[in-house]
């Protein structure tokens, strides 16, 4: 229904600069999750789109129209607020209706569509109610109602999950996923959570700091992270990082530091020699093992049983926090010194001063 | 935790409340029950021995016949009262009007909008919280003689507002800071900002605008010291002004006791009933 | 009627009276109907539809209403009535200056004077029937009313504040008789600190309240009572001396106070307090209003002390001073038929009515006792009724006449612009003298040279 | 932007608007300058304006009686009230009153909450009894005082007797009147103290009372260490209140004690009236009114310094 384009986006709110230099463009019906931890801008980024806040400098068009400097209602967008706001004072079936009240479509269309909308994400029954009689869930669920019954253009979900328990926010996510494939209708979803992102985004946009870091489909992202930032931020457990240097041996590079010297191989191999560099590896793609010249020494620090897997959490080195996935049922003394190794070729490097990703030549194998 | 019962420390705490809250009422307000030789009996009485209604009838202009057969006559202050209630109602009634037109899109304003000089000027309003109402009184008396406006609604009106005005904007900030920002949504509904305010705001804060007008209708009918210099003896006096003709000079304690207890009642009835939004209007 | 009746019989025929003086009364001024219609002037009616305005201080406003529900209806009167609150004086002085809606106002002459001064008051002088007026009037009433050959208003009432009142039950419980009342003010104090002695605890209610009226016309009723002059009534300049009755009258107070035997809470008192502390019946001797006999001896209204209540003679030495209010005329802006209307009530409502009536004056004499300036109301035989009736003993009737007769008046402080400045002064000045217990001399230096001071600033 | 021209290619929807000119709506800055411009002139003129000619005064020697006549005379009248005793003798009054009234109304607003926030269901209705006084006006306030206090008519006195004692006794002394004010005072605003205590006290969680319980604390502990630190903030903005309003009073002490007994209760407020509107010494009573003025900024300026900077959000 849109194609949203965001051209060389600034917003500053007095001496701080809350986004900077922002291309982004979300193509016609897709779900787009912009992630990042909070005051990156992502929720800043959202409000420009709306046409709640105005930017400073650049260009926002909505299939090909430029749209910067006109009002949130002309943009014909529906927007979720954080905690799912609703106007409290209003009946649930007044507040869906408030969506149209500044349309022309009569009466009587007005109450079919309110009725659709309900019923589309089940929420009949709780017409008449007022918003603090709603549970959270419930709540959530009738602001879907109010921003689906526009029919709009393009979907805006501020954290609306944000407030719910954990087993709500799992029903929720695939209902929200469910709904946004049969309306067909683009959906800019924000959220600091990256297993929510993941779950739910079609492409998610990594934001730190007012930049975009990194956009693309949640394979992409957790598989190829383009900056350290990215590689830390997604994925659980998070991704494992070793400081060290790449050195030309005899054997060929390795990666080394005081305690530990690992053999690149694969596409890694490829990779130049450097004085300074950081390693990652996800922690399922490390395993235990005997001490040896390839092993990295860890000390056990934790272990959490997740049923169909153990995690082992441990001081690596550099005090850097290493986990491990390993079999469910795992045991070691706390404090004591485990091994563990890793194939360098599925790991990722970064360069620590510009914290992006070195490329390798050829693509690692997922 | 013995949250849920009374206790004896309970029960002897909220008798103390309560004694503290009514006791000095009641005090005074039995005199309106008593004639003139029960109150003026020394050591003072705690209760009424014979109480009867003679004053509450006197203050309104008529006599009251106890039943032995003495006539309490009516209150030659019985117009003044009669003129003093009606214009008080008549004053609080529009200084709370005007007060809360006014004052809701200013506290709106400094609550939710950034602005330049912002804090300048809420500091301006705010310092005219701290001016006493004495070191104003000859100023705008003298404004007032140039103006005609002694003696008149009018300027009580005006005056008033400038005590209602600046405490009010400062109670409502505080309210409508703590309000989701819901304009985002009204934006996103396509409301204008006018019609957001009128119709979305101040519904929403229907408590702060409910507690925010009972201080202006208090504030505006308590007030004494302007009336007493401005209407006292005039067509515009109000209750405060024609009841303190019981105070001064020859001595009617029941009848400024009955006087009292009448202009306690609207207030008693307001506070009553908007006493749970009370604790709504968050000051910080 | 000086037979000395035995204690039971004088009660039973006091509440005798006191139950008939109602109907005595309304005889008698039925009777003088027909007498007085004669000398019935000319029309009083209103002219104009504008409002007369009178404002007045509380005292028996249902008097003052009926008053002039009776004028507004016989003679088609406009006549607006309605009280001033707080300090009185001052807020009167502010209307004056506003020239707002006001005709006709209550006044003390010490305001009078200054009110004329400020070219705010028509004088009486002015009303058509003036000689006739000022003809009626007692000669030192009329002096004490009249500045720079005018006649500043009409009699509102004339009594005494400070005469002196004593409580004969709480005097024979401390077994004491008439015989021992004082006669003079250091005599007063003597048997003050006798029926100490004898366990009265609070056996004196000095005249030391917060009103304007309070502290300091008691300082000056008691210097003027001892002899002394406070200003001198021509020149104005002060007379206070150091050993004489004001240095006096201060070493009294003094000892008074220092005695501990004055409950504190008077200098924050109000009329109503200070009245009420006397009927309540807990103090023995206090100088009050004279008309307030009356009430003190109203069982109706005074319980505790009906038929107690006597005054002290005067055979030594006078006591108060004579306070005395007038209706006076506003001088502001209004159109002749306007002014006519204003004249036409002040002259019916503080002189004679249509039918030549004293009719205002009769009803206050009758009620409250209050007695009026006019020779024709005090010399009737309804005004003896009257007081008869209000008094404890058939001889306090003479005593009272007598009180009545002797009492000065302080034209020296009261007929100058500064009156109330003055005595807003001295009220401070004494509180301060007795609570912060400043030496006499420098009370009374003080006083001396605050009259200087003003004098000077008026031009005096 | 020319937005007119740049019709959206939209689908087959319906717009929901009429008309397709887009909207520019008023920034934050118009909006507000809109609604407080009326107002602020409003208060310039009503407030300022008397403001000014208080100032005007403070410089001349004003008469109104035989004409209205005023002469300058520079800083006279501020230099009067510097060396007039009865200046500082209010003062000193005046400052006992406020610390007076700001302790009792928090202390007895606190007290209140507690009992409030202790009432069992069913008897929270009582809360809309406690807050009546609240209600009463000051004026209403000190006629009931005054009379409560009083020996000859007071509470004390018919309580003493009712025990045997014959005795008069009397609040209204020249040695106890202020803090007797204070406590009227107290009552007055305390209500409204409590209420606004209680609304905080009920967001402290409950979690905190069990943890100050398996702490063994004892009820004064909890109190200080639970229930107190949250209401700081609330505490600082009443003390705030409390000053300025105690600062200001004129009318409850006019009705119930006139300044006295003599002068001991004759605070600034009462001062300057007495000394601008019963003697008319308009000029000197200005110049005192603004020490008066000074004083609530300072007082309340010293607060914030030295109390709100460290608890305010």
């Amino acid at each position: 229904m849109a194609r949203i384009e965001l051209k060389d986006i600034n917003k500053s709110f007095g001496e701080h600069q809350a986004v900077k230099g922002l291309d982004m463009t979300i193509e016609d019906g897709e779900l787009l999750v912009l992630l990042g931890p909070s005051g990156c801008g992502k929720s800043t980024t959202m409000n420009m789109i709306a046409g709640l806040e105005d930017a400073s400098s650049g260009q926002i068009l909505f299939n090909g129209r430029d749209v910067t400097d006109i009002a949130p209602f002309e943009r014909n967008v529906a927007m979720v607020f954080q905690s799912s706001l609703l106007y409290p004072h209003l009946t649930a079936r007044k507040n869906i209706r408030m969506s149209l009240k500044r349309t022309k479509l009569s009466s009587a269309e007005i109450d079919k569509r309110v009725e659709d909308a309900a019923t589309t994400v089940d929420v009949t029954h709780l017409l008449d109610k007022f918003p603090a009689h709603l549970s959270g869930g419930e709540r959530q669920r009738v602001a879907t109602a109010k921003a689906i019954v526009r029919q709009p253009d393009c979907f805006l979900l501020d954290e609306p999950l944000s407030a719910l328990d954990a087993a709500l926010r799992l029903s929720l996510r695939s209902e929200l996923v469910n709904l946004q494939k049969r309306l067909h209708t683009t959906m800019i979803f924000v959220t600091h959570d990256q297993v929510e992102a993941m779950t739910m985004g079609d492409r998610i946009g990594v934001m730190r700091d007012g930049r975009l870091e990194q956009i693309g489909s949640p394979t992409d992202i957790y598989n190829e992270p383009q900056t350290l930032f990215v590689a830390g931020f997604v994925g659980a457990p998070p991704m494992n990082f070793f400081d060290g240097a790449i050195e030309e041996t005899a054997t060929g590079k390795v990666f080394a530091n005081a305690d530990m010297r690992v053999p690149l191989t694969g596409s890694a191999a490829e990779l130049d020699p450097r004085a300074r560099v950081v390693l990652a590896i996800r922690p399922h793609l490390m395993e235990l093992c005997e001490e040896g010249p390839e092993s990295v020494p860890l000390k056990v620090y934790a272990i959490e049983q997740l049923g169909n897997e153990a995690i082992v959490v441990c001081d690596g080195p550099n005090d850097n926090r290493i986990r491990v996935v390993v079999a469910p049922g795992y045991s070691a003394q706390i404090g004591s010194t485990i091994h563990a190794r890793f194939n360098a070729d599925v790991a990722h490097f970064f360069d620590p001063a510009t914290e992006r990703v070195i490329p390798k030549l050829t693509k690692a194998a997922a | 935790m013995t949250r849920k019962r009374f206790s004896i420390w309970l029960i002897l705490a909220v008798a103390v409340a309560l004694l503290w809250t009514f006791l000095p009422m009641y005090w005074t307000i039995k005199y309106a029950f008593m004639t003139k030789t029960e109150i003026a009996s020394f050591p003072p009485l705690s209760f009424p021995p014979a109480p009867q209604l003679a004053s509450f009838f006197n203050i309104f202009g008529f006599d009251y016949t106890l039943p032995d057969g003495t006539v309490i006559p009516a209150s030659g202050q019985a117009r003044q009262v009669m003129l003093g209630l009606r214009n008080s109602m008549i004053v609080s009634v529009i200084v709370t009007t005007i007060t809360m037109v006014v004052v809701l899109p200013v506290a709106y304003v400094f609550a939710r909008l950034e602005f330049t000089a912002k804090g300048k000027l809420l500091a301006a309003i705010l310092l005219s919280v701290s001016l006493p109402p004495v070191s104003t009184l000859i100023p705008f008396y003298a404004v007032y003689v140039q103006l005609g406006l002694v003696g008149t609604i009018t300027g009580l009106v005006i005056v008033t507002l400038t005590i209602t005005i600046p405490i009010v904007v400062w109670m409502l900030i505080g309210f409508f800071r703590n309000l989701p920002p819901i304009e985002q949504l009204a934006r996103i509904d396509g409301f204008s900002r006018l019609y957001t305010f009128t119709r979305i705001i101040v519904p929403m804060a229907r408590s702060g605008v409910l507690v925010a007008s009972v201080i202006a209708f208090l504030f505006a009918w308590n007030e004494y010291v302007y009336a007493q210099v401005l209407v006292t003896g005039s067509q515009a006096v109000t209750l405060p002004a024609a009841m303190s003709g019981f105070l001064f000079q020859v001595p009617e304690p029941a009848h400024l006791a009955a006087s009292l207890l009448v202009s306690l009642l609207p207030p008693f009835f307001i506070a009553f009933f908007l006493q749970r939004h009370i604790a709504e209007m968050n000051l910080v | 009627m000086t037979v000395k009746f035995q204690e039971g019989r004088r009660r039973h025929l006091l509440r005798a009276t006191t139950a008939l003086s109602g109907l005595l009364a309304a005889a008698v001024v039925a009777g003088s109907l027909g007498v007085s219609a004669v000398s019935a002037q000319e029309s009083f009616e209103a002219i104009t539809d504008e409002n007369v305005y009178f404002r007045g201080w509380q005292f028996r406003t249902d008097v003052v209403q009926g008053n002039v529900d009776t004028y507004n209806e016989t003679m088609g009167g406009n006549v607006d009535y309605a009280t001033v609150t707080g300090d009185y004086p001052a807020i009167m002085e502010q209307n004056l200056i506003a020239g707002g809606e006001l005709d006709v106002l209550y006044a003390n002459p010490s305001s009078a004077v200054r009110y004329f001064e400020g070219g705010w008051i028509t004088p009486a002088t002015a009303l058509p029937n003036s000689d006739e007026i000022m003809e009626d009037m007692y000669p030192n009433i009329r002096e004490a009313w009249t500045h720079n050959g005018e006649l500043l208003g009409l009699s509102y009432f004339v009594s005494v504040r400070g005469t002196l009142l004593a409580n004969l039950e709480l005097i024979e419980e401390a077994g004491f008789t008439e015989e021992d009342l004082p006669a003079t003010w250091p005599e007063l104090y003597d048997m003050v600190y006798a029926l100490n002695e004898a366990g009265v605890d609070t056996p004196f209610l000095p005249h030391w309240f917060a009103e304007y009226f309070g502290i300091s016309w008691g300082f000056v009723f008691e210097v003027m009572n001892r002899g002394g002059v406070v200003a001198d009534a021509e020149t104005n300049e002060p007379m206070l001396s150091v050993d004489g009755p004001a240095g006096e009258t201060l070493a009294d107070w003094k000892e008074l106070w220092n005695s501990g035997l004055v409950p504190e809470e008077v200098l924050s008192y109000n009329e109503a307090a200070f009245i009420d502390a006397y009927r309540s019946g807990r103090y023995v001797f206090s100088p009050q209003q004279l008309y307030d006999i009356k009430t003190f001896n109203d069982e109706s209204q005074s319980a505790d002390v009906a038929g107690h209540i006597t005054l002290l003679s005067s055979e030594e030495q006078s006591w108060g001073l004579i306070d005395s209010a007038m209706y006076m005329m506003t001088s502001r802006d209004r159109a002749e038929d306007h002014t006519q209307d204003v004249m036409n009530f002040t002259s019916w409502y503080g002189y004679k009515n249509e039918e030549g009536e004293y009719a205002v004056a009769n009803r206050w004499l009758e009620e409250n006792m209050l007695f009026s300036a006019y020779r024709s109301v005090m010399e009737s035989d309804m005004a003896r009724e009257a007081i008869e009736s209000a008094v404890a003993r058939p001889e306090d009737y003479q005593t009272l006449l007598d009180v009545y007769a002797t009492t000065d008046y302080p034209a020296g402080i009261w007929n100058v612009v500064w009156a109330e400045e003055f005595n807003s002064w001295l009220r401070d000045k004494l509180f301060a003298f007795l609570q912060n217990d400043l030496p006499v001399e420098e009370v009374i230096n003080e006083a001396n040279a605050e009259i200087e001071r003003l004098n000077d600033r008026y031009g005096l | 932007m020319n937005g007119s021209s740049a019709r959206p290619s939209r689908s087959s929807e319906p717009t929901p608007h009429g008309a397709p000119k887009p909207r520019r709506e008023l920034s934050d800055l118009q909006f507000a300058l809109v609604v407080t411009v009326p107002v602020l002139l409003f208060l310039v003129v009503v407030v300022a304006y008397p403001l000014g000619y208080a100032l005007y005064m403070s410089f001349h020697d004003i008469r109104f009686f035989g004409g209205y006549s005023a002469e300058f005379i520079g800083g006279e009248n501020y230099a009067g009230v510097l060396s007039d005793s009865a200046f500082w003798g209010a003062l000193w009054l005046t400052i006992r009153f406020t610390i007076v009234t700001v302790l009792l109304g928090l202390l007895i607003g606190l007290g209140l909450a507690i009992v409030l926030r202790d009432l069992p269901p069913g008897w929270k209705w009582l809360r809309a009894l406690i807050i009546l006084p609240w209600a009463v006006s000051p004026y209403g306030t000190g006629i009931f005082f005054a009379y409560l206090g009083r020996g000859q008519t007071g509470f004390g006195t018919a309580f003493a007797n009712a025990l045997g004692i014959d005795e008069a006794i009397n609040f209204i002394s020249a040695q106890w009147v202020i803090e007797y004010l204070a406590f009227g005072n107290a009552w007055n605003m305390a209500p409204l103290v409590a209420f606004f205590l209680l609304a905080n006290m009920l967001t402290i969680p409950k979690r905190l009372y069990h943890l100050a319980a398996l702490d063994r604390m004892n009820r004064f502990e909890q109190f200080w260490n639970v229930t107190l630190p949250p209401l700081r903030f609330t505490l600082f903005v009443f003390s705030c209140i409390l000053t300025v309003l105690a600062l200001k009073t004129f009318d409850f002490i006019f009705t119930q004690t006139q300044g006295g007994p003599g002068n001991a209760s004759s605070v600034l407020t009462y001062l300057i009236y007495r000394i601008s509107f019963v003697n008319l010494n308009l000029g000197y009573g200005a110049a005192m009114s603004f020490f008066l003025l000074a004083l609530i900024l300072g007082l309340t300026g010293a607060l914030f310094f030295f109390w709100g900077r460290k608890v305010s959000r």
